[in-house]
């Protein structure tokens, strides 16, 4: 007892937490040793019996955790495009070219008062936010990002999808409501009329691709544009993929056709009221909303994850396979890490001579080997694995679209709100029938 | 200088002018009582030889004496501005015809020399405050309201004149701090 | 060990209790809609009803109908209720009156209904009842473009007219806009 | 007369209880009794006395915030006719309180917007939140010292309203300004006209919810208030210009930055526009918006661009001439449609005759001195003056008169955003909520001003 | 319990006579509105309850519930036109107000 207690006095603060941390990371391992040894073959036979599920939670899961970085690249992305088009500079303070600057986004939000106004409906207020992020979440659930790679492949996938994103209009309704401000219920009774109105010819345009494909099911219908670029429907339904878009600029809130948020009309429309977190919610929701307008945009009309010419199919690469030689390409990778960058810091110092010092030059070393393994590797990848492409070329395409909308935001002007409506009935509504029918009539005639 | 402008107007309104038209510099300056400022506005903008169109200014002046309204026109008949100063209106209850009736735009003006002088102007059919808040009550345009260091000894500040003829017009304190020093013109 | 059709160790059927709670949040929501004061409430009480029903026809084996449901009733019709209440909520909507002066008699023909039909349901056996059976969606489509063609039709014309007719009756004429305005 | 009875009427804070009818009860029209009605329901609820804030009938208090859901304007005795007629409200609408802190009233503008849905049935503009007394204190400072008091006034352009300011003041003391100050005052001021109609284009867009040309216009305005500070040492408020001359001489600095812009102004300020004039959303938006006829725009006052886009070519330049400008080359753009577009279009054309007036001075500049010979101590003759001068949003003028002392014994200035902005009541009510930005950011109103 | 066309059939009697109370009792028109909408969701209901469980109705009864939804679209839509119409005039919701033909 003496003893314990007087050596522990006279240990220094570092080696008092190594006695405390190593004896316990010690425990840790053992316990997880064994309790992996015991339970693994029981966990993983449950698993394997139960895969459906199991790849049902994981997927929920794994959208659910995405969304928010998701929202976070948009939003960097954003406020860098616009600042580009605006001869600014655009965040450039917190993070290699202000790349954090969307993570200080999150905290801040995160951060701030939360805050209700006197008179607002509380329960409705604070469910609104929770309401609209869920129902763009939601819609993720069904969109193939890869071969194998989506949450779950309904036989009504794009009806779901339709089902999930007409959710949205309720919790911008509710907060409009709840808010006990007008400037809230303007710009909630304008959510409502534009996104009702503007679903009509949204779901409408899509019929055509439906009738094409004869099926709802996104992978289907990503399967049946395979091929090049020529199978895309987009070339089969230009007309669709016109009124798709601008129906979903309208569906997503999106400049020009921000009426819901006008903030030099209304304020911040339904969002007025809001702070801190909920304010968050309907922030991401909203650059979720792009994203799942972009990725759709892409999966229906532009070939989703495939490649836009004839890809030579997954290629074996036998030296990659993990039950041959795989595994030992991992110690492989670290030791050509570390020669490569003895190498180049070498060739460095040999030849820059004394403008750099050492240790600056092993650390561009160490950058080259990184950026050259991971280039070798992606490649390998790419190649070898279809998902890898097909995460590739889906995001490659949903990205350029991401970017479209990001532009319009930067260049355009808000259109008016009778102007918007007019729009829709007047135009969409009209042109998306039109397409329909011309579809129709021509599945018609050629099938027989 | 106009010289053709001061007999057309001498010609036009010699009734109803009070003094000389003068002319300085590029404007013009007529004095007509308050009474007269309907028929004289009027005049001023429909007669084919004046077509005073525009109108440029509308001020409230207090000379310590008397209160004052002051238009500013313009016509393309003429090379100078047209100044018709309306005298003779009563510091203690203030009240003027309003311009309303030719000029829409007169509106604010005159809210606005309401509110800074208290001038009542009969006819305009929103004279409320239009800077000062609704609770203000005192027109701190007006000669013998002093700045804030001596406001409270200002007899200007605190009573709204024109609105309760009843209360006393003058509130106790050194009278002569009303009037700082002599008017002009 | 595969996760079965009943919870382990009991003998409950996840189904049944899928059923029970979706059962219990419907007739909870769809009493809250009848008898709560703030109308915006009870239509937000809506929703829920017809979210759990949604829940139930997936149970029912029917996903299409399920989406259909959500897609027509919370994403439309909702959002028309509720818009509706916006439009003519004022300050004394929330009326101290909830009811009907006669709502008890009311009551009480919803309770023999319910009575009713409950014991007329149990009695009766039903010819070839079987079990849950999951309903084909391109059969769905086949029969209505061939069978029920005719109905199709005339739910379209339906819709047409309802729109129409709702837009006409909507309207605010802008004569009687100017007679209105003092 | 209504008036008249209103201003013997004693108010509500005398008489508390509210028995007394509202002046206006000689009217006899709906509006009249039902807004009797409201008032005698506002005084039955009225708050305790320490709560009140004594007539502002728009004042919504915290007590009786959820008491009427949505309803805390209907007024407390009304004092004029106008307001009796405002705060009436009609089937179906409802007032919406725009600004004073809005994201688009140019400063705190306070519009109290009565709406039918998204259609505004009437407005009624609040001013003073930016009120400051600039006129008295003009009366208590020296004639020196009133051109820094009138700076700040149109923060946007402010040498114009020194300008005024400086030219009733020569006008009153009789000074010969050197000609070189002339045309420095002439140049200075024009750039000047350049920068503020830029900058409006920008809020324009902005308000409209485009986001570039507002950074694409404070590019240029940037440019040219840094080659003005380069002359006279502060980027906003430059208080240059004097009584007889100005504050010093162009400088090489500025001569040389001038030149840099000059070589590339008149393609940049097409390259400007082309943003806004291509755009068909942005045509669409302000076409046909906002319609100030030639008669109504007379009736208001207005001046500048406004009254120009109505078909009324008033530009005080040509129409009262003043410094230099006979001796110039220049036009004045008029339009005839007066909307929104044809106001927004005139101040573009506006930018290009300016240009064409800056290369006319810089070719045409005297040598000289830029000041006269003034006394230390100011002391006119009594008399008065009116100087007025043509700035960005209007005319912009100055009355002042002398009473023999070292200060203006009456300072008034004429701000034409005062007046232009008096036009809205009259443009807004059939325009839709979103309109309202399109209207008054066409008419440019800056509220340093118009507040005073 | 939810493998028996009973249970099925009970729930939807009761959402029914839930909607019944609601049409019957409330004074406000537009929850009557949605009382009737509970009640045709119940009949709904029935017919997909018999479509799952008997086999020969299976696809019938999917494609008829599909054609209730969309009458009771069409229902909704002109019930709340009809609604918003009244209230116009009436200057109220409450159906018990709306006593008199002419005016």
């Amino acid at each position: 007892m003496t003893f314990a207690t007087r050596t522990w006095d006279r240990m220094s603060l570092t080696s008092r937490l190594v006695a405390i941390l190593v004896p316990l990371a010690l425990i840790l391992a053992v316990g997880s040793v064994v309790g992996i040894l015991v339970i693994l073959p029981a966990t993983m036979d449950f698993l394997r019996a139960n895969l459906p599920l199991v790849r049902f939670a994981v997927a929920v899961v794994g959208i659910l955790v995405l969304t928010i970085p998701t929202a976070f690249v948009l939003i960097y992305l954003e406020l860098k495009i616009i600042a580009r088009m605006n001869l600014r500079v655009g965040p450039n303070r917190i993070g290699p070219w202000g790349a954090a600057m969307s993570l200080i986004h999150g905290f801040k939000v995160l951060s701030k008062e939360d805050f209700t106004p006197t008179g607002a409906d509380l329960p409705v207020f604070t469910l609104a936010p929770v309401v609209t992020f869920l129902a763009s979440v939601m819609t993720l659930l069904v969109i193939p990002f890869a071969p194998g790679l989506f949450g779950q492949d309904l036989n009504i996938g794009l009806l779901y999808f339709f089902a999930m994103g007409g959710l949205s209009v309720l919790g911008l309704l509710m907060a409009g409501w709840a808010s006990f401000n007008k400037y809230s219920l303007l710009g909630g009774l304008r959510a409502a009329a534009q996104i009702v109105s503007y679903e009509i010819p949204l779901t409408l345009s899509v019929v055509g691709v439906v009738i094409l494909a004869g099926t709802m099911s996104m992978n289907r219908l990503v399967l049946a544009q395979s091929g090049s670029a020529l199978d895309w429907f987009a070339f089969k339904q230009p007309l669709a993929v016109l009124i798709f878009f601008i129906a979903a600029t309208a569906e997503a809130n999106r400049t020009p056709f921000d009426m819901t948020e006008a903030d030099s009309e209304i304020v911040a429309g339904f969002a007025t009221e809001y702070s801190g977190m909920r304010f968050g919610f309907f922030f991401f929701a909203e650059y979720v909303n792009v994203f799942i307008v972009s990725a759709l945009l892409a999966t229906l009309f532009f070939g989703g994850w495939t490649a836009p010419f004839n890809w030579p199919w997954p290629y074996n690469l036998n030296w990659l396979d993990a039950s041959g030689i795989g595994v030992l390409w991992i110690p492989i990778a670290i030791i050509a890490t570390v020669v490569v960058a003895d190498v180049v810091a070498v060739a460095v110092r040999l030849v820059g001579g004394r403008s750099w010092s050492a240790p600056s030059a092993f650390g561009l070393g160490f950058l080259a080997a990184g950026v050259g393994i991971a280039a070798v590797v992606g490649l390998a990848c790419f190649i070898a694995f279809d998902w890898v492409q097909g995460i590739f070329w889906f995001m490659t395409k949903t990205y350029v679209f991401v970017f479209t909308f990001v532009w319009m935001r930067g260049t355009l002007p808000r259109v008016r709100v009778d102007q918007l409506m007019g729009f829709a009935w007047k135009w969409l509504l009209p042109a998306s029938l039109l397409n329909l029918f011309v579809t129709a009539t021509a599945v018609v005639l050629l099938n027989q | 200088m106009d010289r053709s402008l001061k007999r057309r107007l001498e010609a036009r309104l010699s009734s109803q002018l009070r003094g000389p038209v003068r002319q300085r510099h590029d404007q013009t300056e007529i004095r007509i009582g308050p009474g007269d400022v309907p028929d004289v506005l009027r005049t001023l903008h429909d007669a084919v030889d004046l077509r005073f169109e525009i109108l440029a200014d509308l001020a409230g002046v207090d000379t310590g004496q008397e209160m004052q309204v002051v238009y500013h026109l313009w016509s393309e008949t003429a090379s100078d501005w047209l100044r018709v100063i309306v005298e003779g209106i009563s510091r203690d209850d203030p009240r003027c015809p309003s311009a309303t009736f030719l000029w829409i735009g007169a509106e604010w003006p005159e809210r606005e020399a309401y509110d800074m002088f208290g001038i009542v102007f009969e006819g305009n059919r929103d004279l409320r405050r239009i800077f000062m808040p609704p609770d203000y009550t005192s027109f701190p345009l007006r000669k013998d309201f002093l700045l804030p260091d001596d406001a409270a000894r200002s007899p200007g500040a605190g009573v709204r004149h024109v609105e309760r003829p009843h209360a006393p017009a003058v509130v106790a304190g050194d009278p002569a701090a009303g009037i700082r020093r002599a008017p002009a013109s | 060990m595969p996760i079965g059709d009943t919870v382990p160790l009991t003998a409950i059927r996840w189904d049944d209790i899928l059923f029970v709670v979706l059962a219990a949040m419907l007739l909870g929501s769809a009493l809250l809609v009848v008898t709560m004061r703030d109308i915006i409430r009870c239509g937000l009480a809506m929703i829920a009803a017809f979210a759990s029903l949604a829940g139930i026809y997936v149970l029912l084996g029917n996903p299409l109908i399920a989406a259909t449901q959500v897609l027509v009733y919370i994403g439309a019709i909702s959002v028309l209720v509720l818009f509706a209440i916006m439009l003519t909520q004022t300050k004394n909507a929330p009326a101290r009156l909830v009811f009907q002066t006669q709502a008890w008699a009311a009551a009480l023909a919803a309770v023999v209904i319910a009575a009713v039909i409950a014991i007329s349901v149990t009695a009766t056996t039903w010819p070839s009842a079987g079990a849950v059976a999951w309903t084909d969606t391109t059969r769905v489509a086949e029969l209505l473009f061939s069978d029920y063609l005719l109905p199709f039709e005339v739910v379209s014309v339906l819709l047409t007219a309802a729109v129409v007719g709702g837009v006409l009756l909507a309207r605010r004429d802008p004569d009687e806009n100017e007679e209105d305005r003092p | 007369m209504p008036t008249r009875q209103r201003a013997t009427q004693p108010d509500g804070a005398t008489q508390p209880d509210g028995a007394t009818q509202p002046a206006h009860a000689a009217r006899t029209s709906q509006a009249a009794r039902a807004s009797q009605a409201a008032t005698a329901k506002a005084q039955r609820q009225r708050p305790p006395e320490q709560y009140r804030s004594d007539d502002d009938p728009r004042i919504m208090l915290d007590r009786e915030v959820g008491a009427d859901l949505f309803e805390p304007i209907p007024p407390y005795p009304v004092r004029t006719e106008r307001e009796a007629e405002f705060y009436t409200r009609g089937d179906g609408e409802m007032f919406l309180n725009v600004g004073p802190h809005h994201p688009a009233t140019h400063g705190v503008l306070r519009l109290v917007l009565k709406l039918s849905g998204e259609q505004v049935v009437d407005v009624d503009p609040v001013l003073g939140y930016l009120h400051r007394g600039v006129e008295k204190i003009c009366e208590n400072s020296d004639y020196y010292h009133v051109i820094d008091q009138v700076d700040p006034l149109e923060y946007v352009s402010s040498l114009f309203q020194e300008w005024a300011a400086v030219l009733a003041f020569e006008q009153l003391m009789d000074v010969e300004v050197p000609p070189r100050a002339e045309y420095i005052r002439v140049l200075t001021s024009e750039l000047l006209r350049v920068s503020s109609h830029t900058l409006f284009m920008g809020f324009l867009a902005l308000d409209l919810g485009g986001l570039a040309p507002i950074l694409y216009s404070f590019i240029e305005r940037d440019e040219i208030v840094e080659m003005l500070a380069a002359l006279t040492g502060a980027r906003m408020l430059f208080n240059y210009f004097r009584i007889g001359g100005v504050n010093g001489d162009l400088n090489h600095e500025f001569l040389s930055r001038l030149g840099d812009w000059m070589s590339r102004a008149a393609k940049q300020t097409e390259a400007n526009t082309g943003l806004l004039n291509e755009n068909e959303i942005f045509v669409r938006r302000a076409r046909g918006v906002g319609i100030l006829d030639r008669e109504m725009a007379l009736r208001f006052g207005v001046t500048g661009g406004n009254l120009r886009a109505s078909g009324v070519p008033f530009d005080v330049r040509r129409a009262h001439p003043y410094s230099v400008y006979p001796q110039l080359d220049f036009n004045v753009p008029t339009r005839l449609e007066g909307d929104s577009l044809a106001r927004y279009l005139i101040r573009m054309d506006e930018v290009r005759e300016s240009i064409r007036i800056i290369d006319q001075c810089l070719h045409n500049m005297p040598d000289g001195p830029v000041m006269a010979k003034l006394p230390r101590l100011l002391r006119p003759r009594p008399g008065r003056a009116w100087g007025a001068v043509e700035g960005p949003r209007g005319m912009l003028g100055v009355y002042a008169i002398s009473d023999g002392s070292d200060q203006p014994f009456r300072f008034r200035i004429h701000d034409p955003s005062f007046l232009n902005l008096a036009v809205v009541p009259y443009l807004l009510p059939g325009n839709l909520l979103a309109d309202t930005m399109a209207i008054v950011s066409s008419l440019d109103p800056v509220l340093g001003g118009i507040d005073k | 319990m939810s493998g028996s066309l009973d249970s099925y059939l009970v729930l939807s009697g009761l959402l029914f006579a839930i909607g019944t109370f609601g049409f019957l009792g409330r004074r406000n028109a537009i929850s009557m509105l949605m009382s009737i909408e509970l009640m045709l969701n119940a009949v709904n209901l029935t017919v997909v309850a018999f479509g799952a469980f008997v086999k020969p109705l299976q696809t019938h009864a999917a494609v008829i519930a599909l054609l209730v939804i969309a009458v009771a679209a069409a229902e909704a839509t002109v019930g709340l036109a009809i609604v918003i119409a009244i209230y116009r005039n009436r200057k109220t919701p409450l159906v018990d107000e709306y006593d008199s033909m002419s005016e």
